[in-house]
């Protein structure tokens, strides 16, 4: 922390973005001073991706009409127009998901389309490409990035065959090798880090930070994004806390405790007035789906050893951190990705991996990825709307021949849509349209009516207002309050949006690191539900 | 990593190398009934590594940028006999011959394997189906440039050449002129083995091209097109550049050995020789041990002399055995085939076997700590 | 402002419906106009049209369930073949004479069928995105398996067998004095000189696209749709995708060993050993001419695609030779369908595959 | 000089240099048919006899033709600088023996040398040597229509 005259070295000004008149970020500044480490952290969609975004100049920015304020470099404007203006002025960044070639080294990944050329006589005649590569140059720069790094990395090791934090430390390397091998004025100044100890052992980490500590006694500054608090407190020289697209706060780190970040972060005015008003008594209504040591092997939302009682009538919220696995219990029990462990549905132990046994039992799901999962794009709503319900309790289908041929009943298809259409009003030309020409929102309905059809006796609602504008949200919502309190069906829902949840469910369970965390009823206070999905544990009030 | 015992390590082996294994057993049972003379056998298979290799190394350039076999080696084919119908024509006989329609063929296997890039590029994830497409439609263009272009619109000065009616060429090309012209430059005999020194210097001429461009800028680009498409692009690879690229060579290359190919059968059926290239090559690689994600100079030569002993036995083999010729030319069509059916079912088989791995690893962390 | 809206109009027609399509549709249509101007026969040509459609529709046909499970082209068409091939033989080693032996043939190719099918299917089931280029080479191998084969088995029809040999079957066999000709001439209908009905043929094919449409309207032909559609929709719909592509395949090779004996009956010939080998690109590159893409297929692109296909088959011969005293059909055939599959395979398809 | 016009040079240079050896494999690579005849002919209204026996070599290396009077034979050559070496022995046992060099043009399949013209007069090779265009024996066969042979399954064999 060598810089303290002159200008910082990145300064924000009244930096503002939105998207087509939705505002995302609104008067963001802040500093930081070379060699300094800053925590940014927030719950998701609290705006800090798009920062970032902003930051590098990313395409999407541009696209969207780009963005308001100004950009400062040691006091010098800046508007970077592609990641590649920014990486010139030193600012580089290393991704939640790894972007690495598994079948090669870590040094050819450090050095991916940057390596060191031997000049050859082919080359003349057939261009640049066909120069030979410097291995040792190559293993020279990739060294030099490890050992500026502090980190026991085999340079000649297969990333295929890497742990996880060597991964990381690949991605970074690759990052401070670039002043090595680019036309940077001076190098690396400043390094983004979003979440890169997500995925990381305890170890892994430790020497994670401790690789960022060598790195800013170097005069490198960091932004590091994590949703482990403690290790932020531990590393950051600074914490800026981010909600809802502005700055909540910006702190020195020293005496600030877990418990106030976490209050920061989710600790809103609640509008009262949305809240779910109702007590549900769950504790004298029976169990009606017990899951016991479920695992599932869900990409980027592994889920472990959970354990979870669903009570007859209520509608149960998880929440939690994207990519803690929130998303994979639904996923796991209705069987879309390998899972193990027991289900018990209304005392009865189902198999898994079967998204038939479920579906017989009267389990529906409304799946998170609408477009991949959800719908049958290019078919009609009507198929859309009416399809699971046909194959699982042969509705909708007439029978000759002594059961022998069962047609589609096209005027009962058509009836069973209609009823849908206009209940959940879905915008459509004609029942026969297909799902691929709706909006989201409208998509959304049409899965919601999917799942109706069916008439569940517990359904799995995963994400149902992601991507979609806020009048259909409201619809949404409604529906399912709607649903579960006409026809008694139990609800699970899961959401990245807490105050989504507690506008809808009755309790709401937190998951962390693929594991329930805790279960408080959706009245309690914010702040308990924010610590609970950073995995703090709640001291009793 | 946990040490393997040597049973593990032997049943791994004979696992990862099912297919040259298999091989080996055919041509052991194979050889003996056919009767031939170990000298005949040496010679034949000489000979054949010398038409082949050329031909086989062709298509490794595409396997190592991931686009997988590439069937449309057809096309560099059907440039090299372009070539080779020009220069007879001109009466361009000998080494000068074959050079020269090698630098004829060039520009026309450039322009082939620029389009057929493009097109594969425009087919991800399938590029070997739409290759082996490719192939068959451009077959139809030559046969429109050959049969009827040659002749009225392209000029042929040998009217020996040309099909009596005027236009188009002959069902066969002589090619007198350069057979063998290659072949016997420096021949040399040991034990009554004829070597072909002169084609073999060009064959390790190509291998060590193939080795010096895989420590290319181009060819390590290659490489990661091939692991991952994605992760190469977010490095500022030009991926579809590359593949292009890729696939260009092949062409060339692919034509190029066809030339050799050719001069050393001595003979040109203008409308056929072509058609089934794709397929034997693509075999004889396989054979030996190549795999669709991943192929070495080693495989091609193993591949050649396996496929080949295979292929000179198995008629012989057939007759001794039933009494029937015929039964071993079948034998060893199916078997061409069935080495490209195994091989492509156990590429696909491991890429999802790939993927059901992490979800064991889960279970069995979930065992350990519960 | 009119003028320029029809024009997007047109072009929109022209997208959705395929450029390769509307030229091929073109193509055969001005070969009809100009037949009559270079005495070229028209009653004639249609009526060898006809025939050719009623002979080659069943194997069009054969494509339909597989693309609609998501399999893709099913270029291992051949696999089919030869269960009608196996059938065939058997039923003329059997000997019975007359239109049973058609109805013996379908009889005994059905259980190859059935059980090649469900091998087939199988495997294509473990190699799930590299379905088509498995296929060929399923096809490939298999014709290659049989000509061995057909070599050993122990045929002795002396109809069937070399005659100097005693063993092993010929490479073409007459079906004469078995079922020549039982579809074309059952119910035909002569009109003038030049035009034959081949109704029976023709309403074999009905009676299957019938119920090929009516199976696609049941709840297992809905499943299958669907699994085509979108597999991940049908796994979580509680559809066993497998299952039901599995039966797709059975299906399509099924019809492809039926579809092999309606073409042998109007050809007069069974052809053995290579003969199967390259029967499935005129029947994929049929349906595509038809509109179909390569996962979704329709009885009316059967009809259509087979139609149009053959047609250029007969017509270009003779208009193109009579026209510019060339015979350039060969060149046209190859180059418009593999053109057409071409075109077919470079389409962004969005299914998840 | 920037570094991409100094690439498009040695571009271009590469793509000139290619051509010129493949004009130069073109020369060097070009077979001819040489004819070499015994007739009488006539030269200028002057009779000139058949030779009784002579000896001619065509190149350093090529065969040794051994000519009665009233014979035509060939020597297929590579390329268009060549020499011819004729031995003669006449009536009176003297030897003639000419070694004479002369050049085909590039495009002439065939050259025909005519033995009296050359023993008369050596040292002009236009008197001796004259392009030959052939009418060879294709003439007389009735031209025979081919059929073209599509065969996707061919080479199985050769393979």
């Amino acid at each position: 922390m060598n810089n303290e005259l002159g200008a910082p070295l990145l300064e924000m000004q009244h930096i503002s973005k939105d998207y087509f008149g939705n505002e995302v970020l609104s008067d963001i500044n802040f500093s930081l001073r070379r060699g300094e480490i800053l925590g940014l952290v927030g719950e998701n969609g609290a705006g800090k991706s798009t920062l970032m975004k902003i930051l590098f100049g990313m395409d999407e920015i541009h696209q969207t009409g780009g963005y308001g304020g100004s950009i400062f470099i040691e006091g010098d404007e800046v508007r970077f127009t592609s990641p590649i203006d920014a990486l010139a002025s030193g600012i580089g960044m290393v991704h939640q998901e790894f972007s690495l070639l598994p079948d090669s080294t870590a040094t050819e990944n450090i050095l991916l389309n940057r390596e060191p050329l031997k000049h050859t006589l082919a080359s003349e005649l057939f261009g640049e490409r066909l120069n030979t590569l410097n291995r040792e140059s190559m293993e020279k720069i990739a060294q030099g990035a490890i050992d500026k790094l502090g980190v026991p990395l085999d340079g000649k090791m297969l990333v295929s065959e890497m742990p996880v934090g060597h991964k990381q430390f690949t991605e970074i390397a690759r990052e401070l090798s670039k002043e090595a091998t680019t036309e940077m004025e001076e190098g690396l100044r400043l390094l983004v880090l979003d979440e890169p100890t997500a995925v990381l052992s305890e170890q892994e980490a430790e020497s994670l930070l401790k690789a960022m500590r060598t790195l800013s006694s170097e005069g490198i500054a960091i932004i590091f994004i994590s949703h482990r608090l403690q290790e932020i407190i531990d590393v950051c020289d600074t914490i800026m806390v981010m909600r809802d697209g502005r700055i909540i706060k910006t702190v020195p780190s020293e005496g600030v405790n877990v418990t106030d970040i976490a209050h920061w972060m989710v600790g809103r005015e609640v509008n009262a007035a949305k809240r779910n008003t109702r007590t549900f008594n769950y504790e004298d209504s029976k169990v009606v789906l017990s899951i016991r040591n479920l695992w599932v092997d869900m990409p980027g939302e592994t889920v472990r050893n959970v354990n979870l009682d669903v009570h007859d009538g209520e509608i149960l919220g998880i929440g939690g951190m994207a990519g803690q696995g929130k998303l994979g219990i639904p996923n796991g029990v209705m069987g879309l990705f390998p899972a193990g462990g027991q289900i018990v549905f209304q005392g009865e132990e189902l198999p898994l991996n079967q998204p038939r046994s479920l579906l017989n039992a009267g389990v529906a799901f409304v799946s998170e990825d609408r477009r991949g999962v959800g719908l049958l794009l290019d078919e009609s709503l009507e198929w859309n709307i009416t399809f699971t319900a046909m194959q699982i309790q042969d509705k909708f289908l007439k029978r000759y021949l002594n059961g022998l041929v069962s047609w589609r009943d096209q005027k009962a298809i058509e009836e069973e849509t209609m009823k849908y259409v206009k209940q959940l009003e879905i915008r459509c030309v004609s029942t026969r349209q297909n799902a691929r020409e709706l909006s989201g929102g409208n998509q959304q309905k049409v899965c919601l009516a999917k799942a109706f059809a069916v008439t569940p006796k517990l359904l799995f609602v995963s994400e149902p207002t992601r991507g979609i504008d806020i009048g259909a949200k409201s619809l949404v919502l409604d529906a399912l309050r709607r649903y579960n309190q006409e026809s008694g069906t139990t609800i699970v829902m899961i959401s990245s949006e807490l105050e989504e949840l507690r506008s809808v469910c009755d309790r709401i369970a937190i998951v962390n690191d693929g594991k329930v965390f805790g279960i408080l009823p959706a009245t309690s206070d914010s702040a308990k539900f924010g610590l609970m999905m950073v995995g703090q544990e709640v001291q009793e009030v | 990593m946990r040490e393997l015992s040597t049973k593990q390590k032997i049943l791994r082996f004979m696992a990862n190398n099912t297919v040259p294994l298999l091989f080996v057993v055919i041509i052991a049972f194979g050889v003996p009934l056919s009767g031939y003379s170990p000298t005949y056998l040496a010679g034949e298979v000489i000979s054949r590594i010398s038409r082949n290799t050329f031909l086989i190394v062709s298509l490794l350039i595409p396997i190592l940028a991931g686009m997988g076999l590439n069937f449309g080696m057809t096309l560099g084919a059907m440039a090299g006999q372009i070539g080779l119908i020009f220069t007879t024509d001109w009466g361009i006989v000998g080494i000068p011959g074959i050079l020269l329609a090698m630098i004829v063929s060039t520009p026309l296997s450039i322009l082939l394997g620029w389009w057929c890039g493009k097109i594969l590029n425009m087919a991800k994830g399938r590029e070997m189906v739409t290759s082996y497409i490719i192939g068959f439609f451009m077959n139809g263009i030559y046969q429109l440039v050959v049969l009827y272009g040659m002749g009225p619109l392209i000029k042929i000065i040998s009217p020996n050449l040309l099909l009596p009616r005027g236009y188009g060429i002959r069902n066969t090309v002589n090619l007198i002129g350069i057979r063998k012209s290659l072949d016997n430059f420096l021949m040399i005999r040991i034990g009554g083995v004829p070597i072909p020194v002169g084609t073999f210097l060009v064959i390790a001429l190509l291998s060590v091209f193939i080795l010096w461009f895989k420590k290319t800028k181009l060819g390590q680009d290659m490489r990661a097109v091939g692991q991952d498409m994605e992760v190469a692009r977010a490095a500022g690879i030009r991926v579809e550049y590359t593949r292009i690229m890729s696939i260009i060579i092949s062409t060339v290359l692919a034509g190029y050995g066809m030339i050799i190919y050719l001069h050393n059968i001595g003979t040109l059926n203008t409308y056929n020789s072509h058609m089934q290239i794709g397929m034997f090559s693509v075999a004889a690689l396989l054979v030996g041990g190549a795999t669709v994600a991943s192929a070495k100079i080693r495989n091609v030569f193993l591949g050649v002399v396996l496929f080949h002993l295979m292929f000179i036995v198995s008629p012989m083999a057939g007759k001794r055995l039933i009494g029937q010729a015929q039964l071993g030319e079948y034998f060893r069509v199916f078997v061409s085939y069935g080495v490209i059916t195994t091989s492509l079912v156990l590429y696909e088989v491991r890429k999802k076997r790939e993927r059901g791995m992490s979800g064991l690893a889960l279970a069995q962390d979930q065992e350990v700590t519960s | 402002m009119n003028a320029a809206l029809m024009l997007t109009k047109i072009r929109q027609m022209v997208r959705s419906f395929g450029l390769p399509r509307i030229i091929i549709a073109l193509f055969l249509f001005s070969l009809f106009i100009l037949a009559p101007f270079f005495n070229v026969n028209v009653a004639t040509s249609l009526s060898d049209t006809l025939n050719r459609f009623g002979m080659n529709a069943v194997l069009v046909l054969a494509m339909v369930p597989m693309i609609h499970s998501g399999c893709g082209l099913n270029f291992g068409l051949p696999l089919g073949i030869i269960s009608g091939l196996l059938g065939a033989t058997i039923s003329l080693q059997v000997d019975v004479a007359g239109p049973a032996s058609f109805w013996l043939a379908i009889l005994f190719a059905t259980p190859f069928a059935l059980i090649l099918g469900w091998g087939y299917g199988q495997l294509l089931n473990r190699v799930k995105g590299g379905e088509m280029m498995i296929a060929t080479y399923v096809g490939f191998s298999s014709v290659a398996f049989m000509c061995i084969m057909w070599l050993l088995l122990p045929f002795n029809n002396p109809k069937m067998v070399w005659g100097f040999a005693g063993s092993g079957l010929r490479t073409t066999i007459s079906t004469e004095g078995y079922y020549l000709h039982v579809l074309n001439d059952f119910l035909k209908i002569r009109i003038g000189n030049h035009f034959i009905f081949p109704t029976g043929m023709i309403l074999f094919f009905t009676v299957l696209a019938f119920a090929m449409w009516a199976f696609l309207h049941t709840k297992t032909g809905t499943a299958m749709t669907a699994v085509g559609s979108n597999p991940v929709f049908a796994r979580a719909s509680g559809i066993d995708v497998d299952r039901i592509r599995t039966l797709s395949v059975v299906l399509s090779t099924w019809l492809g060993a039926i579809g092999i004996l309606v073409y042998q009956q109007s050809f007069g010939f069974i052809q053995l050993y290579m003969g199967p080998f390259y029967m499935a690109l005129p029947a994929v590159s049929a349906i595509l001419i038809g509109g179909a893409s390569v996962n979704k297929a329709s009885i009316l692109n059967v009809i259509i695609g087979t139609f149009l296909f053959q047609g250029i088959l007969t017509m270009t011969p003779s208009v193109m030779n009579a026209m510019i005293q060339t015979d350039m059909s060969e060149v046209i055939r190859i180059v418009a369908s593999n053109g057409m599959i071409l075109y077919a395979l470079t389409r962004k398809t969005e299914a998840a595959r | 000089m920037t570094k991409r016009q100094r690439t498009l040079l040695i571009r271009v240079g590469a793509i000139v240099l290619v051509f010129l050896f493949a004009v130069f494999l073109f020369h060097i690579g070009r077979q001819h048919t040489v004819l070499i005849d015994n007739n009488t002919v006539t030269r200028d209204g002057v009779e000139l006899q058949a030779l009784k026996l002579v000896e001619v070599q065509v190149g350093k290396k090529g065969e040794v033709l051994e000519m009665t009077p009233r014979i035509r034979d060939k020597a297929v050559v590579v390329g268009q600088r060549h020499t011819v070496k004729v031995v003669y022995t006449d009536a009176s046992w003297n030897e003639h023996v000419h070694e004479l060099s002369f050049r085909i043009p590039l495009m002439q399949n065939m050259v025909l040398i005519s033995l009296p013209a050359l023993m008369k007069n050596p040292e002009d090779v236009s008197f001796w040597l004259e392009n030959f265009e052939g009418l060879p024996t294709a003439q007389s066969d009735a031209p025979q229509e081919e059929d073209v042979v599509f065969d996707e399954l061919a080479g199985f064999d050769s393979f």
